[in-house]
């Protein structure tokens, strides 16, 4: 599965995409064996309620499926305009 | 449909008049140009990175714009909006709206930035004094866009 | 103050530029322009004649642009009003405004239009297979200028 | 005194402005002179209704007294913008 960060979300994990093998059901479930991964990926995800997520491109929420997802991106909220 | 999200700068006389030319039923167009501003918070700012994802943000951008043209009598819309390095002054955005009337223009040109501002996948990064700084989401554009959840669109009376 | 009255078209981009030029505090402008339409109420308009009242023209502009800037937080504020023989196509009228955060930029544009369509001397002359017909004040342009009475200023919140 | 006329006001009565005397306290009466003036005038005024007038450059109405007043305009409801 493909991940993909932005932001500073991008900058505390200290890249902007990555491939990881998970057995992880939801977003929420993927989020606590990100958080394993490093001392930046445990700070990037310290608070979920900072975090939006998008699952294949559609922005979903933590307790959303990821069974059979190809890539899930976490960024902060958006700010265009 | 007219989307774009580039590098380089735009020139909004040039876009009204391409989107104006030979389209007799235009009676107003209105735009909107934002700017990145010297200061945030009374801090100066220095500069300004926006980073975008690719593919992602032009589709939202065209959703963006479908809603719109299905809520206001519109003949055409434009959404320009840059990404990566930009100084104070230098434009971020631009949105035109063109319509029979006056109303329509209007009421989808603030629809248009109250919903770029809080559903296109942009992060801007500031650069103060004291380092590069994320700019938060603000709360108020969150309400400003929630307020179209609800309201029906306006008429198309007046010029 | 920035408000003309004249007979040469404008550009909006000189326009807006000169505006924003230095203005570190300005993160959002807002621009109406109004287009002389090709057909009005189904018949076709061939051309548009504006009468207006030489200096009281200017003054009761000048009142307009001061209520709006009385009522929200602009950095700038430009009207430009043309008058004379039009053709299709061509712009009648040009707001700018200039605020740090759109709120208010597009309610004060908003205001602006809604009070010239009422408060400012013009008169327009539409030329028609038919001859010349003089334009009537619309119902709507009124209710639109009366909803300003008891709306109280909409803050700044926002870019 | 002096009465400015636009717009169809001013077609109809076949000129912009022009000097009169009268004896009128208001705009009213002075409009009830007025309509005697010529076939122009009396379809220019023929329904007040339809008429603005300004006295002195200020928007009145048509109960405004004209005493001491320098110039009087009839003019259509105003079509800016």
């Amino acid at each position: 599965m493909k991940l993909v960060y932005f932001a500073w979300v991008r900058e505390r994990i200290g890249t902007a995409s990555e491939e990881v093998s998970t057995g992880a059901r939801t977003v929420a479930e993927l989020v606590e064996d990100l958080r394993r991964r490093s001392p930046g990926h445990a700070l990037a995800f310290a608070d979920i309620s900072a975090l939006r997520v998008a699952v294949d491109e559609e922005v979903s929420d933590f307790s959303a499926p990821i069974e059979g997802a190809r890539e899930v991106a976490f960024f902060p909220p958006m700010t265009g305009g | 449909m007219a989307v774009r999200v580039q590098e380089a700068d735009f020139d909004i006389a040039a876009e009204m008049a391409a989107m104006t030319a030979g389209r007799p039923g235009i009676g107003a167009v209105v735009s909107f140009t934002g700017l990145v501003r010297g200061e945030a918070g009374g801090e100066p700012i220095s500069g300004m990175t926006l980073e975008h994802w690719p593919g992602v943000t032009e589709r939202a951008l065209a959703a963006i714009e479908a809603e719109a043209r299905a809520r206001w009598p519109l003949e055409d819309v434009l959404i320009i909006h840059r990404h990566g390095a930009l100084a104070p002054g230098d434009r971020i955005v631009l949105v035109l709206t063109a319509s029979a009337h006056r109303q329509a223009a209007f009421a989808a040109a603030e629809f248009l930035m109250d919903y770029l501002k809080t559903r296109a996948p942009f992060w801007k990064k500031e650069s103060t004094p004291d380092g590069g700084r994320w700019v938060d989401a603000r709360e108020a554009d969150a309400a400003a866009a929630a307020r179209w959840q609800d309201a029906p669109a306006r008429g198309g009376a007046g010029q």
